[in-house]
């Protein structure tokens, strides 16, 4: 008796794990002459906000270049998981990527960690990877076949604290969000500071589900800093601009291209007034003058995003637009060799985007600079450049 | 007018009967399943098979503030009062059935009976009840019991662990209550006290009734001693 | 000093969330000895809800509260019978991987509702922060201990005034004996989930205004409100309300005096050490249960 | 008893272990079916505590961190060879499981879960704010693939044997110590602490020394976790993670081996058919776990088997 | 009725318990008892409910300490040992209740009673040594021993709840005696029996005292206490009423009164 209900229960096991390992087995597709180009983003989870976009933007960008022809006359296709942003699922993915489906080139995924966790995968299976996250170290050693569309912490930091040297501010509190993006902002901020002639007199971090920062605030005003600088993503740094105007500091609050969007504004409400950000140039496109060699790129962008989705564009789709189209580029008579690609990835200069003016080198996988970000001041609810 | 209590598997297809306005008491050593019946009749064990009648309806599947609302109440054994809560509150919840019978005026009525019989309740109306002494409590469990104006009463052990002299208060009472036309069981272990005000009387053995008869004459029985004490000793093996 | 006392008033308007979302879990476990790891999504419920009334529709507060209140706690009526009261086998780490599921799902449904985005709304009243010594104290926080205070005056009437809360409080003492009296104790347990999530939907609803509301909220703030009604002693009511109070104190504190980054551990640290010491927690008095 | 079986079920899960590291080709199924022996390693070490000895633990995956850190920061950082490392993580887990273990373990229910779950957030903390060590919310990057002597397990079939066959091993052991005096005694725990004790059982030492052990299997497959992804961040090693391994027990069913197998396979796939479902994922993933816990309380593999044997009964009369 | 208890003292005592008191929240559970259990005796210990019969059963067990006096196992004080460690010592214990590991087989279950008696720990069952093979086999005859002296060899591999009520208390009998225990305690063994099955357990009681094994019984059902026990002591309300032979406990007044309660009229 024991025996076989022991047996049973070993059967019924194995049975069923056999046959959930092969009924993926036979869903395998086999590939059609198309291109296909993986897609990995925090669809879902803590950095939706992110990936969201971004994935709706890949859509966007392949629908368009299929529209005009294609690469070399065939169309390119889309696979795109979701990683809701955790480094094992992410591996998996990217793993499902390569070996399922087969894909040409990988693009994403929308945050650091997950970046890193897919970085080794591609290395070893030489596949062109255009990253949509914002940390250093993705490109930082070089990695032959890793490249990353969005602004860098460095450019952005940089941005700030040239705004806050013109003011001729000398100490500075940040306040970051306890995760990756945010250590990474600090990394920068406390490692530029004497750069620009700046001291960091306090740092203090706060929990990205925190529903009140007023005690790291009032330990930053303690040190009476010319500046404040808040370093995060929403909806983290709206607490922060409703808790400084609460608490009546006056100190200017800068903060971090991490919440340049209109959700961001709305959020914060009247306490977003006067806020100072760098931000990729899509949050103020109309703004933008007609020379501007970006300025053709994002006013077709907004426009098809909005009409296609029917919502306001968010200022960070254009990371994953922005891979695409590089990407389309680099892969023309290629035939789809890697090798290719990725050698004409390097090789692209001045390809203007979402995020910048694209100058890919072998030393430089991010290829923007600093003018990639204009100061924004936010007035009466909008974005004003700060000149 | 009869109620019947029906065979029960538990205890062993024990069948019994307690006429209205009389005192019966069930007698018998620990583990005898004095309690286990009791228990059946209140539905807190629902496995039971049989037949149990109350006033010709039947106690089958009911849960027990079906039982309580019909009118039969239990004094648990170990009383099982809630001692966080006031004396007046534990009194007050007794009354619950009442009060969902929109009978809130009989409440306080009810609430001046029973503190009549206990006198010392009244004094500690508004001390929480896990405070009393033994003897206080059981009768608080008692009164609470009443409260829900119960036309047959179970009492489970009520004289365990208090002195003498409160176990003769608490007969005392019984005697009072029957008089008002509450039919009562007891459950004893302390055969002696319960036989006194008892009409009638069960002996349980080892889930079963092994004697039956009026007080008197099980007070006179020596075999009452017997499911007490035992056989003589060594008479034991001789049966086998 | 004045930063001392700004700490407090950021410890005591959390403080007083983590108490209402303790108050949830105690009055929950109480009545039916079980930790509902779903309570915290109920909190969301209430604040999205709240969000969506106010800000979306525009309607003014109090029916606003009022709906979200009963809309939520109504949801935890519908949990306990269409979740709870049919498991077979009601062991405890079964109901506890069932609250879980729960949990999944409702943020799964927050998600499908108001997708992925934060909302906020305005404060109750739009009155300037007022200042105390230099510290400040916002009106929203004045807000939330208003009605924090009287959401706990009224439960303390509610379980020493009224006969079905007697029950209910008879019921935590011994579901025996409250059946034996003809309390029917499975309605009680139904009436403790509608009144837990209901509290839960409180907390949601009077945090909408100072924090950003989100599907995933949640989690966070259910694990601070467990951990509260653990310090104070799960079970007891004002144990619940001491301590929210004191984790949202000694988290501030710990924030001011220690370091942001270790805020959280700070509460953890707490809690364990009162659990090892007194770990019926502060004001508990309840024999530890086992499973 | 039924040591003759026992082999055959072995023999026969080695064959289905070889014959899958071989005939499948797509790396991609390799590298599920590496996390499938990943998570059934920690399901088999929850499950020792939690099902047998019927500890439960909600900040199981702490121990799970401190394996997978513990190998990152050594072999990356210092330069050890992961042969060294293993010991080294392993130990370390359950050294710290034993200092909590003293305090921890005297609590019970809730107070227990609670106890353990705090002591997991304390960890998850420690991993992202010591960043001069543990490289801090960002992440470990660069840990190196494993190598043994000649041998390096940096494709993924080579990964996907290494992990089988430490999962042979870990049920082989397991199950040889639920056979033992030990493994009695702890199931003897599990269904009386009292009844236990009076038969002469030291509780406190034996469950002391099942989390001890836990915590090693547990680390063990965080060292495994940690070479397969050469990156680590804290993350992985939340609160959630805890609850999806106790899932996992419980879903498997608790105090079953095969079900630890069970359970980890079911909860490693079950998102990866749910993406169909895409917006509704969350929404059906907690509908199936409050589903199967209400209708099968017993985990899938015994309530799959009950209702088999109902089945038969039925048809039999 | 004291001054006979010292009379009979003619073996070396097992267990010697002076001026024990226990208290719980107030309430005297236990008020200076004193009394010995001789090598290879049966003692009964009666009294009414709540007269603290189980408590002291407690605090021999070592489940809680006294509050005061002294209680010693072979002339060694074991006031303060844990549970485990006495039944290492040799007291050994069945349930009320009957405490079976449900979940596990009948064999387990005597397994599990042998622990003390064995010694291999995780390590050595994880690696199976050649010694862990042989102690292993040793267990195995000893359980198989102990299941043919109660009579349930049959039934080695069933589920222990699967049993009859009856066997289980039998099986939960051989559990203990699987300890090798100096002195047995059975906290009311005869419950839940019926006639001709208490019988057979009071043969088996003798038999195992005929073993050498002291067995102190607290039981209800009199017939079988009476006519087993040496010795029988009587407690009521936390107090040692009476201590001596059947015979003179059974016609003793204080013994009368504490069970019938007293006559009023």
């Amino acid at each position: 008796m024991i025996l076989s209900a022991k047996w049973r229960t070993v059967l019924t096991a194995a049975a069923v794990a056999v046959f959930m390992v092969f009924s993926q087995v036979c869903l395998a597709e086999a590939s059609g002459d198309n291109y296909k180009i993986g897609g990995i983003f925090s669809v879902t989870g803590p950095a939706s906000f992110l990936g969201d976009p971004e994935k709706k933007s890949m859509n966007l960008a392949i629908e368009e270049i299929n529209e005009a022809g294609g690469v070399d006359g065939r169309k390119l296709e889309a696979v795109i998981y979701d990683t809701e942003g955790d480094p094992s699922k992410t591996v998996t993915s990217v793993g499902k990527l390569i070996n399922k489906d087969r894909v040409t080139a990988i693009i994403g995924p929308s945050r650091t960690p997950t970046t890193l966790a897919a970085i080794p995968r591609v290395q070893r299976a030489e596949l062109p990877f255009i990253s949509c996250a914002a940390g250093n170290k993705i490109v930082e050693p070089i990695k032959p076949w890793v490249f990353k569309t969005a602004q860098s912490d460095i450019q952005a930091v940089a941005s700030i604290y040239k705004h806050i040297k013109q003011k001729g501010i000398k100490k500075v509190g940040i306040i970051t969000v306890a995760n990756a993006f945010g250590e990474s902002g600090k990394e920068q901020l406390q490692e530029q500071a004497s750069d620009f002639g700046i001291a960091v007199v306090r740092s203090e971090s706060f929990g990205a589900d925190d529903t009140d920062m007023t005690a790291q605030l009032t330990k930053i005003r303690q040190e009476d800093p010319g500046a404040i600088i808040c370093w995060g993503t929403n909806p983290g740094p709206a607490v922060v601009a409703k808790n400084i105007k609460q608490l009546d500091i006056k100190t200017p609050l800068y903060m971090s291209h991490g919440v340049a969007s209109p959700k961001f504004i709305e959020l914060a409400g009247k306490a977003a007034e006067d806020i100072l950000l760098p931000t990729g140039k899509i949050l103020v496109a109309d703004l933008l003058g007609e020379d501007d060699p970006q300025k053709q790129v994002l006013s077709n962008y907004i426009e098809a995003y909005e009409s296609r989705y029917n919502e306001t564009v968010s200022g960070f789709g254009g990371y994953a637009y922005d891979a695409v189209y590089l990407l389309a580029s680099a892969m023309k008579g290629t035939g789809g060799d890697k090798e290719k690609i990725r050698e004409n990835l390097e090789n692209i200069s001045n390809h203007p985007g979402i995020s910048g003016v694209f100058n890919f080198s072998k030393t430089d996988h991010n290829g923007l600079d600093p003018s990639a970000f204009v100061m924004v001041r936010i007035k009466n609810g909008d974005w004003k450049l700060v000149e | 007018m009869k109620c019947y209590y029906g065979r029960i598997m538990a205890v062993k297809g024990v069948s019994l009967s307690v006429n209205p306005e009389e005192i019966v008491c069930l007698i018998g050593a620990n583990g005898s399943g004095k309690t286990t019946l009791l228990s059946a009749v209140c539905g807190l064990l629902p496995d039971w098979t049989g037949e149990m009648e109350f006033f010709e309806q039947s106690l089958k599947g009911m849960e027990p503030p079906a039982v309580v609302r019909s009118g039969i109440s239990l004094v648990p054994e170990g009383r099982l009062i809630f001692p966080p809560l006031s004396v007046l509150d534990n009194l007050k919840l007794g009354a619950y059935t009442m009060y969902k019978k929109k009978a809130a005026d009989t409440v306080k009525k009810d609430l001046e009976y029973v503190t009549g019989l206990f006198p010392v309740l009244k004094e500690r109306f508004d001390q929480p009840a896990g405070t009393l002494s033994g003897g206080e409590q059981q009768m608080l469990a008692i009164a609470r019991a009443l409260m829900a104006r119960p036309k047959l009463l179970l009492l489970d052990e009520p004289s365990m662990g208090l002195a003498p002299m409160i176990v003769e208060r608490i007969m005392e009472v019984l005697e009072v209550l029957r008089k008002r036309g509450i039919t009562i069981v007891l459950v004893e272990q302390n055969a002696l006290a319960a036989l006194e005000v008892a009409d009638r009387g069960y002996v349980f053995e080892t889930g079963s009734v092994v004697l039956q008869g009026s007080a008197d004459e099980l007070l006179a029985d020596k075999d009452v001693k017997r499911a007490y004490l035992g056989k003589d000793y060594g008479d034991f093996y001789d049966a086998v | 000093m004045q930063e001392i006392l700004q700490y407090l008033f950021s410890g005591i308007t959390n403080g007083a969330i983590y108490a209402v979302i303790a108050v949830g879990f105690s009055m929950l476990y109480s009545s039916t000895e079980l930790i509902n790891f779903a309570h915290g999504e109920f909190v969301m419920l209430g604040a999205l809800s709240m969000v969506t009334l106010a800000a979306g529709f525009g309607w003014p507060l109090v029916p606003a509260f009022v709906l979200t209140v009963a809309a939520v706690g109504m949801a935890g009526l519908l949990f306990e019978r269409l979740a709870i009261r049919p498991v077979r086998q009601p062991d405890h780490i079964v109901l506890i991987i069932i609250t879980v599921g729960a949990s999944i799902f409702l943020r799964g449904l927050g998600m499908l509702i108001w997708g992925k985005d934060a909302y906020s709304m305005q404060p109750f009243s739009d009155h300037p922060p007022i200042d105390v010594a230099g510290a400040k104290l916002l009106a929203q926080s004045i807000w939330i201990l208003v009605i924090v205070m009287a959401l706990t005056a009224g439960l303390h009437l509610f379980y020493r005034r009224t006969l079905t809360g007697k029950a209910m409080s008879a019921c935590a003492v011994s579901k025996k004996a409250a059946w034996i009296v003809g309390i029917p104790t499975k309605w009680m347990v139904l009436l403790a989930f509608a009144l837990a999530t209901a509290m839960g939907a409180v907390a949601g609803a009077i945090i909408a205004p100072v924090t950003m509301s989100s599907y995933d909220m949640g989690t966070v703030l259910g694990l601070k409100g467990f951990c509260a009604a653990m310090l104070g002693g799960l079970g007891s009511l004002w144990g619940a309300i001491l301590g929210g109070f004191l984790l949202g104190i000694l988290e501030a504190l710990g924030v001011g005096f220690v370091s942001s980054g270790l805020k959280d551990a700070t509460a953890f640290v707490l809690l364990l050490l009162v659990l090892y010491v007194r770990p019926q927690g502060i004001i508990g008095s309840a024999e530890v249960k086992r499973f | 008893m039924g040591d003759r079986s026992q082999k055959i079920i072995y023999a026969v899960f080695v064959l289905a272990v070889i014959l899958l590291g071989w005939g499948i080709d797509n790396a991609y199924y390799l590298q599920m079916l590496i996390f499938i022996g990943i998570n059934t390693l920690l399901a088999l070490s929850l499950n020792m505590l939690m099902g047998y000895a019927g500890q439960i633990s909600l900040g199981h995956a702490a121990f799970y961190g401190i394996g997978a850190y513990v190998t990152a920061i050594l072999t990356a950082t210092y330069q050890v060879p992961p042969l060294l490392s293993l010991p080294a993580a392993v130990c370390m887990a359950m050294f710290v499981a034993w200092i909590v273990g003293i305090p921890t373990l005297r609590l019970s229910g809730y107070y227990l879960g609670m106890g353990t779950l705090g002591f997991g957030m304390i960890v998850h903390i420690v991993f992202r704010e010591w960043s001069s060590v543990t490289g801090g919310a960002s992440g470990f990057v660069g840990i190196p693939p494993l190598t043994a002597g000649p041998l390096t397990f940096d494709s993924e079939r080579h990964y996907f044997f290494l992990v089988w066959t430490v999962v042979l091993l870990a049920i082989i052991m397991c199950r040889r110590i639920i056979d033992s005096r030990v493994g009695r005694a702890l199931r003897a725990i599990h269904d009386g602490e009292k009844a236990a004790a009076a038969v002469g059982v030291d509780t406190k030492k034996l469950k002391l020394q099942v989390f001890v052990l836990s915590a090693g299997m547990a680390a063990l497959a965080g060292f495994l976790y940690a070479h397969l992804i050469y990156f680590i961040s804290p993350g992985t090693f939340g609160f959630v993670t805890s609850i999806r391994i106790v899932t996992m027990v419980v879903i498997g069913g608790m105090a079953s081996i095969w079900g630890s197998l069970f359970g980890a396979s079911l909860l490693t796939l079950l998102p990866e058919w749910l993406h169909a479902f895409s917006e509704f994922e969350m929404v059906v993933y907690g509908l199936i776990l409050m589903t199967v816990m209400i209708f099968l309380p017993r985990g899938l593999t015994r309530g799959l088997l009950d209702i088999y044997e109902r089945y038969r009964k039925n048809n039999d009369r | 009725m004291n001054a006979t208890a010292k009379t009979m003292t003619d073996n070396a005592a097992l267990l010697e318990i002076k001026g024990v008191d226990k208290k719980f929240g107030g309430v005297n559970a236990l008020r200076d008892i004193g009394f010995c259990l001789n090598q290879g005796s049966i003692t009964g210990l009666i009294g009414p409910n709540g007269a603290g019969k189980t408590t002291l059963f407690n605090l021999i067990t070592g489940v809680f300490p006294a509050d005061r006096g002294e209680i010693r196992f072979k002339g060694r004080p074991v006031n303060r040992c844990r549970v485990h460690e006495l039944v290492r010592l040799g007291i050994a214990r069945t349930f009320q209740n009957v405490e079976l590991f449900e979940n596990m087989t009948v064999l387990e279950n005597i397994l599990v009673g042998l622990h003390t008696r064995t010694k291999c720990g995780m390590l050595e069952s994880m690696l199976r040594f050649p010694r862990t093979i042989r102690e292993e086999k040793k267990a195995m005859t000893r359980a198989t021993e102990l299941l043919e002296f109660v009579g349930l060899q049959k039934y080695m591999h069933q589920r222990s709840s699967d049993l009859p009520f009856g066997w289980q208390r039998l099986l939960e009998l051989a559990r203990a005696l699987a300890a090798e225990p100096g002195l047995l305690l059975l906290d009311e063994p005869a419950a839940g029996l019926n006639m001709s099955e208490t019988r057979e357990l009071g043969e088996l009681i003798k038999q195992i005292k005929d073993q050498g094994i002291t067995i102190l019984l607290v039981e209800h059902d009199m017939s079988l206490t009476m006519s087993i026990s040496e010795k029988i002591v009587v407690l009521d309300q936390g107090k040692k009423i009476a201590e001596g032979p059947p015979r003179t406990v059974q016609s003793d007044e204080t013994v009368m009164a504490a069970y019938l309660g007293k006559a009023k009229k």
